[in-house]
């Protein structure tokens, strides 16, 4: 089943290299080219029958940023395409909500969290921090060192 | 002039409602706690409530007018002990009853709607506001009935005074007979008034109408709760003394039998709550609306009819 | 007037009228404040009757650490509250922070935004606890106004 | 009538669900609506980086006390799963019994709590107190009444007795009892169908187009379960069934909870009889090697999703989480689109929202003046009670048993 699909990412998208995602039960984990990555994820929708985006997430692994998509289908079936943004001020990325309209809280969780401009996002509060949080702050990023007084900012002792 | 203070103050004025509808208010709690499952507060629990309000602060907000937002507490409480003096106590006769005490009794018992109207509105805030007028809108839904199944014995008596009405039915309580569609009009819709004094949720008077008295505290509050309370024992102890006018020569067991009276009503009124079950939503529309409306007219044309016919 | 005092620390004491305010609980505190008004625990009992404005409280029962973005309805609310008026702090959160110490929107305990009468520890506090703190509240002030 | 814009909201606890929304009123209908969400942010994804795997279990256990078993049970089959180390049998077991009380309760929970939001206290009262019988269990399995702390990593910290064993069955008997009677009288009560049915409408189409989960995506007529779908654990080794509902509306997300209720009884029954013997837990290193994890949970409120990167250390590189009420959050918008305001309270905890029950404050802006206001829920509550009590319909006439 795993395999299956990930020959029919591979037969459409040749440029995608399949034969190095990371294969588990019920689990793909797939890199994409970064400007391929929307059009797989339509291609999956459309033809694959992934109709679920389970969320994105977005991380620093310390290089570069990473968006992770997590789709699945109704059996079992996880699909995680991978893309990468660079360090560099502004990181846009496109956005899939033309693909998976419950995708509107993920991405604007990558705009708060992470400072990720998702083009095409219909404006809207920020989330999920609070209004009173200065701007350019973006917690997740690992360059990021909370620098609140009281409670918050010193690490736990625990 | 002592005599008229000691009326008004003790009793049966002031004193003597507030303790008394403190009685009913914990049979009322207790009761439902009990439909429950719980057991329910102490018996000083309302009076506990009374003295630790009296004695809170009281805030006043910036943006409420000051005089009205204080004076409009006063005027409902003190509205609903002036319609108690009306209503017989402990012999057929009322304290001061003159020839059309029933219409001033009903007029009095609007007041204290009015003022958690105007409560809300001098509060000044948006949301006050808006609970003050759906209270408006929602008590003229329920006592459109409540009044006219309250008038009708009176049309059959031929008198707007209590006193007359009772002494009427003393005479023929065969006729008594005749009202009982009245009779349990007004049960209903007294349930209706008295529930929106919010009768299912025990203690959440203060929360009434979506925030009508959401900005008042201490002495204020305190002062609406013992209106709400008193509110239902003036309307228990009228539709007792138009419906049940059952009285003896002695005062001392007539007042007894007054505070049985008004117990069976509240009683009543909390139990139905709980019994009225079957009552579909369709079957409530068209009892409020369509039934009870219009069997209250009925009512009062078959006591004109029986008045000017049978009577005459 | 000694009577006087005695009856009004008596009604005071007889009934707390509690709000609950959540300021950024995970909900397990908040559930148990409920809870003790269910037929189990049924605080009714004690004259414990929760209110939804705090106009009318006499108790603030606030759950969970203070977050940054609650901080400030926290102190409005408390600021709402007609005197006198006593705030507890249910749950390891809300006495301390607990285990969100350290989180970037976490203040601190309820202490760092308000005083605090009574701390009720525990993740989350059992309902026996949350009336055993109200009960202990009360014979705190009971032993105040008498030694006064 | 003049439109007013009320705000609603944004006192709401976990950790990815505090919910405000901004509805637009033209009279008593909803006109448009904004959901706006993230206000009891605590950092939890950021502070999970400088805590160890194990530290993590039981942070991440209190991003929501209500399915707390949830997202433990969902974090700790991600670190296995890097760690490469294979959970014992009877653990897994336990932990499936643990999650299904959990369902239990959770569902007895917001049974009470819609009963609440329409008026209906008797069966509030009534639904807390026969969901004493599930605490009851809980804190004998685990020791605490919420926030089990009961995963650990490698399997769990509590063996099951026989004699608990006993205790279990004989109050899934009782549940059981109570659940049936709930549905009878609820769901065959016409009053409550009346007040519920049409309300929140959400269609098929939508409820997958807006990425809903969990009751709410069943109660639309599709049988997405992770337990059935992706299942983790024991769940292949039961049998049970996913319960769907048509009427796409909030009666059907009522009618799929209760309906849940009962499986769940089934569940924990096979779980009793099969509950093999052996060891509790198994030794995980400290160090998780370096990798990717990504792994699901059928949680009360829907799909739980926990994303896990490690680097070779003892502290995980980025803990992501997915709550199920977030994916719903998306969809109440359009549920609330023309619909009454009396029915906002109930469209809203119908999705379960990790509801609190600590009042949301509501402000209530007038869209000429500017003048703002707050409205508590409570007061939103009782202005939907009264309203629909004018229309006739008042719950509190019910009688229960």
């Amino acid at each position: 089943m795993e395999n299956e699909v990930l020959q029919k990412i591979a037969e459409r998208f040749p440029s995608v290299a399949a034969e190095q995602a990371v294969v588990k039960h019920h689990r793909i984990y797939l890199s994409v080219p970064n400007e391929l990555l929307v059009e797989a994820l339509s291609f999956c929708y459309e033809e694959l029958n992934f109709r679920h985006l389970c969320t994105i997430t977005g991380l620093d692994n310390g290089k570069e940023y990473e968006l992770l998509y997590h789709i699945s289908k109704d059996d079992g079936l996880l699909l995680t395409l991978k893309r990468t943004a660079p360090y560099q001020e502004p990181v846009v990325i496109p956005t899939v909500l033309s693909i998976y309209q419950g995708a509107t809280f993920y991405e604007r969780e990558l705009e708060g969290l992470l400072g990720i401009k998702v083009e095409g996002l219909p404006e809207g509060r920020q989330y999920p921090l609070p209004d009173n949080w200065p701007q350019g702050e973006y917690p997740l990023r690992k360059s990021w060192k909370p620098k609140q007084a009281g409670g918050a900012g010193q690490e736990a002792s625990v | 002039m002592a005599l008229d203070l000691f009326y008004i103050v003790i009793f049966p004025g002031f004193l003597f409602l507030g303790a008394i509808s403190l009685v009913f208010e914990y049979i009322d709690r207790k009761l439902y706690a009990r439909l429950q499952n719980r057991i329910g507060p102490r018996w000083y629990q309302p009076l506990a409530d009374i003295i630790k309000l009296l004695t809170k602060e009281t805030i006043i907000p910036k943006e409420a007018d000051r005089r009205f937002f204080a004076a409009v507490p006063m005027v409902a409480l003190a509205a609903t002990t002036a319609a108690f003096l009306y209503v017989p106590i402990w012999s057929s006769r009322s304290l001061m009853p003159f020839a059309s005490d029933l219409i001033v009794v009903l007029y009095f018992l609007t007041i204290p709607t009015l003022c958690f109207f105007l409560a809300g509105w001098f509060s000044s805030s948006l949301f006050a506001q808006i609970g003050g007028v759906r209270a408006l809108t929602q008590l003229f839904a329920y006592e459109v009935p409540l009044y006219m199944a309250l008038l009708a014995p009176a049309l059959l008596a031929g008198t707007w005074s209590i006193s007359g009405i009772t002494a009427f039915y003393h005479q023929h309580p065969i006729y008594l007979l005749l009202n009982i569609p009245a009779f349990c009009i007004c049960i209903i819709s007294a349930q209706g008034k008295l529930e929106r004094v919010p009768f299912d949720i025990p203690d959440a008077e203060t929360e009434i109408v979506g925030g009508t008295f959401t900005e008042y505290s201490g002495r204020l509050l305190a002062l609406f709760k013992m209106t709400l309370n008193s509110e239902m024992v003036v309307v228990a102890a009228l539709i007792a003394a138009i419906f049940i006018p059952v009285f003896v020569q002695s005062a001392i067991l007539n007042f007894l039998l007054f505070l049985v009276k008004v117990f069976v009503i509240v009683f009543v009124l909390a139990l139905m709550r709980a019994s009225f079950a079957r009552f579909r939503i369709d079957q409530m529309i068209s009892f409020c609306w369509k039934v009870l409306a219009p069997i209250s007219l009925a009512q009062i044309l078959v006591d004109i009819i029986v008045r000017g016919i049978i009577l005459k | 007037m000694k009577v006087v005092d005695k009856l009004i620390t008596w009604a005071r004491c007889k009934s707390p009228w509690i709000v609950h305010f959540n300021s950024g609980a995970c909900n397990a505190c908040d559930i148990e404040v409920l809870c003790a008004l269910t037929p189990r625990y049924d605080v009714e009992r004690f004259g414990m009757v929760q209110k939804g404005s705090p106009r009318h409280a006499d108790v603030l029962v606030c759950s969970g650490p203070v977050s940054l973005q609650q901080r400030e309805r926290l102190v409005t609310v408390y600021e709402q509250m007609p005197e006198p008026k006593f705030v507890m702090a249910v749950g390891t959160c809300a006495c301390s922070g607990g285990v969100f110490d350290g989180c970037y929107c976490i203040e601190g305990g309820v202490d760092q935004a308000i005083p605090v009468d009574m701390y009720v520890p525990g993740c989350p506090a059992r309902p026996e606890a949350i009336i055993d703190g109200v009960v202990k509240l009360l014979s705190k002030l009971e032993a105040s106004e008498d030694g006064k | 009538m003049s439109k007013i814009m009320v705000p609603l909201g944004p006192q709401h606890p976990a950790l990815e669900e505090p919910e405000s929304f901004n509805l637009l009123l033209e009279g008593e209908r909803v006109a448009a609506s904004q959901v706006c969400i993230g206000y009891n942010h605590r950092g939890m994804e950021k502070a999970a980086e400088s805590r160890t795997y194990l530290q993590n279990v039981y942070l991440l256990e209190r991003i929501c006390g209500i399915c707390s078993h949830s997202h433990s049970t969902c974090y700790v089959q991600t670190v296995e799963d890097l760690a490469g180390v294979e959970v014992p049998q009877r653990a897994l077991y336990i932990r499936a019994l643990i999650g299904e009380l959990e369902r239990i309760h959770s569902h007895m929970l917001w049974l009470g709590i819609a009963g609440h939001e329409i008026g209906f206290m008797t069966l509030f009262m009534y639904a807390w107190k026969d969901r004493e019988i599930v605490m009851d269990i809980l804190e004998m399995l685990t020791g605490n009444r919420i926030n089990y702390g009961m995963n650990t990593l490698g399997g769990v910290r509590r063996d099951v007795t026989p004699e608990m064993a006993d205790k279990i069955r004989e109050a899934v008997g009782q549940l059981q009892e109570r659940t049936e009677y709930y549905s009878r009288v609820i769901l065959g009560e016409e009053t409550v169908y009346l007040r519920l049915s049409g309300v929140g409408k959400l269609s098929k189409a939508d409820a997958l187009r807006f990425d809903t989960t969990g009751p709410v995506l069943r109660a639309s007529g599709v049988g997405r379960d992770v337990r059935r779908d992706d299942p983790n654990g024991i769940y292949p080794n039961l049998d049970f069934q996913v319960i769907t509902d048509d009427h796409e509306d909030v009666y059907g997300r009522t009618v799929v909870r209760v309906k849940e209720l009962l499986e769940s009884y089934k569940i924990i029954r096979q779980i009793l009889d099969q509950l093999p013997d052996g060891p509790l837990t198994v030794k995980v290193p400290n160090r998780i090697p370096a990798g990717e994890c990504i792994s699901r949970y059928e949680a009360p409120r829907g799909e739980d999703i926990h994303y896990t990167r490690s680097n070779g250390t003892d502290k995980p590189d980025r803990v992501k989480v997915r709550a199920p009420t977030l994916a719903n959050s998306a969809a109440i918008a359009h549920m609330l689109d023309g619909g009454y305001l009396a029915d906002v309270p109930i469209v809203i905890a119908a999705i379960d929202p990790c509801f609190s029950c600590t009042d949301r404050m509501v402000r209530v802006t007038d869209a000429n003046s500017g003048q703002a206001q707050s409205m508590d829920w409570e007061s939103l509550r009782r202005y939907s009670a009264q309203w629909y009590r004018k229309q006739g319909m008042d719950f509190s006439r019910i009688p229960l048993r």
